[in-house]
């Protein structure tokens, strides 16, 4: 008996995870992001700038005179894990827009959906396919709101080879990763376009930990410049271990080596100092002292990652779409979304403005920053992608 | 070049063997893997980390307090999950499953307390480099060496010097003959998992100082498995020429054949040893255990 | 497709790739941590047979379950004649292999993924595909292979000894897990439109292997019961939010404690005639070379 | 004097021992025959600890502890049989870990001397792995680390399991010889009519019951027993 009570328990289950009633009268926005996993950092910081956004428009009354009520759902990394927090979003909790994944696996896998659905989700997954599938179509539903991967890379390129004069370029990308490899691919097209030779291109099976292997190859071909489009962390380990094997050569990095991790990583700051890294979020700004007195007043500790910054962005550009929208639905936002044309925001110069043709920012400029000596980033100069 | 290679190569193999040996305890005596002791790796990583951080001690003394740390949580895992599941009758299978579900819980605790954060130790241990001629040799690969050494050195004392050592290679060998003998089994396996609980605190801690601290640091556990395999099972020798095979096979690998699937070769490498030497590589063809 | 049918879909998924390990684990006592892997081949060439060939629903499961079919003898054939662990092992060198060549090969997109698979997996099908499982499987745990894979599990010397081929018998029980696994990849690919090789890692395997423990070694109803339970689980504790995936660890690790056997032990629904499941015994299988009590 | 009472022991759901009523008289042989599966192993492992039962075992008027070491230490030791002594240890080592429960340095070294005056052979392999040893020295060997602890009864299973008929005859010697010195012995044998030709009594098992007891020699002389355990030619 107790067995088939058991599984009677196991089918009564499923029906009562779909058991949550909305009473629809604030603005349902969803946010999707990994709130455990190993990005869980990334993910709960931006989550907490997401809630911090909501916070403050609701306190100015929210958007269309109605309260955002934001409710952020875990995608555990996980591609299948991500569809269902949309759908259990759309469905459930009767979102009318979604923000959030920094994952580009993720996100590709909820474009598809999201086309079905009819809900618009926008996030800061930087891979060109997830807006763009295949050129020529864009994903009527899916919007980026920070330079694409391929912008990233080409703006790196340009830099080491126009204003540090590196014309030998050794590039080390994770095979596994996609927010590496592409950027790894732009950086090449781009500096070999410009004249600049690149001497090794390796790619590397996904959690590799020692690459000692490549470095020493990477020396033997003595390049002037490595490019690490990396996480933080193996971007750190693979400039400490380059430094233990002896080779000091400029680095240029993916915008994740602005984390402070990136200097753990490193072993320290001696090791990291000279790094150039791209970073579309200058917290030296000024303008950016009452977003750090605003979050540090709520959650009691300073901003750990630019991610917050993304959240944060990200609910502004979804309140901005509504108000223009005018009403709650997830066809006149995504209608909105489209059309967002110099809306303040907190990252690249400030303004944001959507390409209806690729959903992707126009022209949003990144800082070059390099890591100095006292741990902290020293911002170089501002680029703007050439389109 | 090629030297150069095979020093990355037995830098990486001095920590697998390592990983392994610590391993390779438990597996022999239990005759199954256990994965808790990814979780003693993780847990040696930080800990070591938290103690250097926050008491600001020097690194080497956080290192031996987090060893004292990871032995008795390794024996704690012993007390509340196999002592239990003994008791109730069942052996060492369910142990497998409730091992690798320690594993993914100290992962997911570390993971919410780090927030999946990566850090270092606050202050620079065996850092820099030397150099022989044209190799450099980092500082803290040849302490690892050294240390790998040590460790191993004392564990053989311990193994075959002292009456627990001799307790534990006839456990290895049948359970039952060894309480015939009068034994405590209880508190062998205890003792078992209180040493492999050391050592892979120990590697936990020189792998955080050697990478980084980060949650995900225990997955190295794998290693240890197809190390202890490779190596020859019930065999510490083994343990140890399977850990140095594969880190020197993965670094030659990835240097001269292909780096991207530089695991899937490795792997694929280790399989076809397997297959022309099934006793492993220091196994002898002895009989079968009952 | 509501949340509802989405979670319904994974449900069925994960059931079907779950009876796969309770056929290799719990009958025949072999572990394998490669079951996503075998996912994967089924998921991706399913998926590609659609995308690239313009092959229907139908013929491209039926390709995804070949394709899985032949990779279990690539793997299983020189594997199986060795000892369990080894077989463990070459399961999780499949696996990594498996992921690094998805990984590196453009024609399955790389690490980016294949994107563009159609979305046709519907809730029916799903249930149509877990019935027939079902069924298959039970009637091949009561059939005479069934009872093979058991007296291999037990002791594969006396196995042989009665007439059993042990090797053939493991490889049977193998390429019927590689099978299912394979279907479970192809209504995934269909499910979800879009494959990358990040979702079949070794930990989704061990999962699968929590599983089935989980419900109960022994018992085929287990291994059901548990992929709904477990499946329903996590999706409840989405709004646990960071607590999520330790919450889902412990309670795993304290119905193990209280029920040593899993939930359902060797217990057996059985309409009818009340027929009790084989007990498994403590023989340990794979990962644990050196057999002994 | 040991002494089983009601002693029941059972394995999920097979019983392996019903109600056995068992006395061994001190420093005497008694012999348990039995067919294979009759329980006889369940019975000695019940009396060593290793499997859980229910009902009283003593020893000397002591009630024996379910714990294996403490049962060591109180002087009852079992030889398993000959594929059990540990191969991946010396010949030497297996006699220290049979004196396992002995702390002192001097005794351990006395009782090795006496094991290798009783069987010289193992003085000569002693730096040897037991694994390579043949099936009488392996024999030699656990009845040797059986009697490292000092023990006062001697629980042995098998002793001529895959033994050639000299070879039993030479090992049944050499456990009389033992008896001789005060050890008490309850043996495990298949070969009934040898082993119940050197004990004082024996009891015989069936189904996990004892069915029948008395000496060694009216057992013998039963016609029942002749014809269950001792055949025209013995047991192999």
């Amino acid at each position: 008996m107790k067995r088939i009570a058991l599984l009677l328990i196991c089918t009564l289950l499923i029906g009562v995870v779909s058991f949550s009633a909305s009473a629809a009268d604030p603005i349902v926005v969803g946010f999707i992001t990994a709130l455990t996993g190993s990005t869980s950092l990334w993910g709960t910081q931006e989550r907490n700038g997401a809630v911090l956004a909501a916070d403050e428009i609701n306190a100015k009354g929210g958007v269309l005179g109605r309260q955002i009520k934001l409710i952020v759902y875990d995608h555990k990394g996980q591609p299948a894990e991500g569809v269902s927090a949309y759908r259990r979003l759309v469905d459930q909790d009767k979102a009318v827009v979604v923000g959030g994944t920094h994952f580009s696996n993720i996100s590709l896998a909820i474009a598809p959906v999201a086309e079905q659905k009819r809900v618009p989700i926008i996030g800061q997954a930087i891979e060109p396919k997830v807006t763009v599938p295949e050129p020529g179509k864009v994903n009527r539903y899916t919007f980026l709101a920070q330079p694409s991967s391929a912008q990233q890379g080409q703006m790196m390129a340009r830099f080491g080879y126009e204003n540090l004069g590196l014309r030998k370029a050794a590039v080390l990308a994770d095979k596994s990763n996609s927010y590496s490899t592409s950027q790894a691919e732009a950086f090449a097209e781009t500096f070999k376009a410009l004249g600049g030779e690149v001497v090794s291109y390796i790619e590397y099976a996904g959690g590799t930990m020692d690459f000692k292997a490549f470095i020493t190859q990477i020396k033997s071909k003595s390049p002037d410049v490595m490019f690490l489009p990396q996480y933080a962390q193996a971007g750190g380990l693979q400039v400490r271990q380059s430094k233990e094997l002896g080779l000091n050569v400029t680095i240029l990095g993916s915008n994740s080596l602005s984390d402070q991790n990136y200097i753990d990583a490193c072993g320290g700051i001696q090791n990291a100092a000279g790094t150039y890294h791209l970073f579309n979020v200058n917290f030296d700004d000024p303008k950016f002292a009452p977003f750090h007195k605003a979050y540090e007043a709520k959650y009691g500790e300073p901003v750990q990652t630019y991610h917050t910054v993304f959240g944060y962005d990200d609910i502004y550009l979804i309140a901005d779409a509504i108000t223009r929208a005018g009403k709650v639905d997830p066809e006149a936002i995504r209608d909105a979304l489209e059309t967002i044309k110099g809306v303040p925001v907190l990252a690249g110069d400030g303004m944001f403005t959507m390409n209806p043709a690729t959903h992707q920012p126009v022209s949003m400029p990144s800082w070059i920053f390099r890591w100095a000596a006292d741990g902290s980033r020293v911002p170089e100069r501002l680029i703007y992608p050439v389109e | 070049m090629l030297f150069q290679q095979i020093v990355n190569g037995i830098s990486v193999g001095s920590m697998y063997a390592l990983l392994a040996v610590g391993f390779s305890l438990v597996y022999n005596i239990l005759g199954i893997a256990n994965f808790s002791h990814g979780a003693m790796i993780a847990l040696g990583a930080f800990f070591s980390y938290w103690i250097a951080r926050y008491l600001a001690v020097p690194v080497p003394v956080a290192i031996l307090a987090s060893i004292a740390f990871t032995g008795l949580s390794s024996a704690l895992v012993e007390l509340v999950t196999l002592r239990i599941l003994r008791k109730r009758g069942q052996g060492s299978l369910y142990f497998f499953i409730a091992s690798l579900t320690v594993f993914n819980l100290v992962t997911a605790v570390l993971v919410y307390i780090s927030r999946g954060n990566i850090v270092s130790y606050p202050r620079a241990f065996l850092s820099g480099t030397f150099t022989i001629g044209n190799l450099y040799i980092p500082w803290i690969d040849a302490g690892m060496l050294l240390i790998s050494i040590v460790c191993l050195a004392v564990l053989s004392y311990v193994m075959f010097k002292t009456r627990f050592g001799l307790a534990v290679r006839a456990a290895s060998f049948s359970i039952k003959a060894a309480q015939l003998m009068g034994m405590d089994i209880d508190a062998i396996i205890q003792g078992v998992f209180f040493v492999s609980g050391t050592l892979a605190g120990v590697t936990g801690a020189l792998l955080g100082v050697k990478y980084a601290v980060y949650p995900y640091i225990g997955n190295f556990v794998y290693m240890a498995l197809f190390a202890c395999v490779v190596g020859g099972l019930g065999n510490l020798t083994g343990a140890v020429l399977g850990g140095l095979l594969i880190g020197l096979l993965e670094t030659l690998v990835s240097a001269y054949i292909s780096s991207a699937i530089s695991p899937a070769l490795t792997f694929a490498f280790l399989v076809v040893i397997l297959l022309l030497r099934p006793q492993g590589l220091a196994g002898r063809a002895t009989e079968e255990k009952i | 497709m509501s949340f509802l049918e989405g979670v319904l879909i994974l449900t069925g998924i994960v059931a079907i790739v779950a009876q796969g390990v309770y056929v290799l684990t719990g009958l025949t006592g072999l572990f394998s941590l490669g079951q996503a892997s075998f996912m994967a081949v089924g998921a991706y060439s399913a998926g590609i047979a659609n995308l690239r060939f313009g092959l229907g629903f139908i013929p491209s499961l039926c390709v995804g379950v070949v394709a899985a079919l032949l990779a279990s003898f690539v793997v299983g054939a020189p594997s199986l004649k060795l000892k369990k662990t080894y077989f463990s092992l070459a399961t999780i060198a499949f696996g990594y292999g498996v992921e690094s060549v998805l990984n590196v090969s453009t024609w399955t997109g790389g690490s980016i993924g294949l994107i563009g698979v159609a979305n046709i997996t519907r809730v029916w099908h799903v249930a149509i595909a877990l019935g027939l499982v079902l069924w298959v499987v039970r009637n091949f745990k009561l059939s005479r292979y069934g009872r093979a894979c058991v007296s291999v599990r037990t002791d594969e010397t006396a196995a042989q000894v009665y007439g059993v081929n042990a090797f053939a018998t493991k490889q049977m029980a193998f390429s019927l897990a590689a099978a299912l696994a394979g279907l479970g990849g192809g209504l995934y690919a269909f499910y979800l439109g879009y494959l990358s090789p990040d979702m079949f890692g070794i930990p989704v395997s061990s999962e699968y292997l929590v599983m089935v423990f989980f419900g109960g070694l022994g018992s085929q109803t287990g291994a059901f019961a548990a992929s709904v339970l477990l499946t329903a689980l996590m999706e409840m504790l989405r709004t646990a939010a960071e607590w999520r995936v330790i919450l889902y660890c412990l309670i795993i690790l304290i119905t193990l404690m209280f029920r040593p056997t899993g939930l359902f032990g060797s217990w057996e629904l059985s309409f009818g005639r009340r027929r009790n499941g084989s007990a498994p015994p403590d023989s340990p299988g794979a990962l644990a070379g050196g057999a002994r009590k | 004097m040991l002494e089983l009472k009601k002693v029941n022991v059972r394995y999920g759901a097979i019983q392996a021992l019903k109600d056995v009523n068992l006395r061994v008289e001190r420093q005497t042989i008694v012999a348990l025959i039995g067919a294979n599966g009759a329980g006889k192993s369940s019975l000695l492992n019940a009396v060593s600890g290793i499997v859980p039962y229910t009902g009283e075992i003593s020893w000397n008027g002591k009630l024996l502890p379910h714990h294996p070491p403490a049962i060591v230490r109180a002087g009852v030791a079992q030889v398993p049989e000959g594929r059990q002594v540990f191969s991946n240890l010396t010949v030497y080592e297996n006699l220290l870990a049979g004196a396992y429960v002995n702390w002192s340095k001097q005794r351990i070294e006395k009782n090795i001397e006496r094991v290798f005056s009783l069987f010289p052979r193992l003085k000569e392999r002693a730096s040897q792995s037991a694994g390579t040893m043949s099936g009488g020295e392996r024999q030699m060997l656990a009845i040797g680390r059986g009697l490292m602890s000092e023990p006062s009864l001697l629980l042995i299973d098998e002793p001529s399991l895959g033994l050639s008929p000299i070879l039993t005859t030479e090992v049944l010697a050499l456990i009389q010889q033992v008896n001789e010195q005060g050890v008490t012995v309850l043996l495990v044998e298949q070969n009934a009519r040898k082993s119940l030709e050197i004990a004082h009594r024996g009891y015989v098992l069936q189904n996990g019951k004892v069915v029948m007891e008395g000496t060694g020699r009216e057992l013998l002389n039963d016609p029942a027993i002749q014809e269950a355990y001792l055949g025209v030619s013995g047991c192999a």
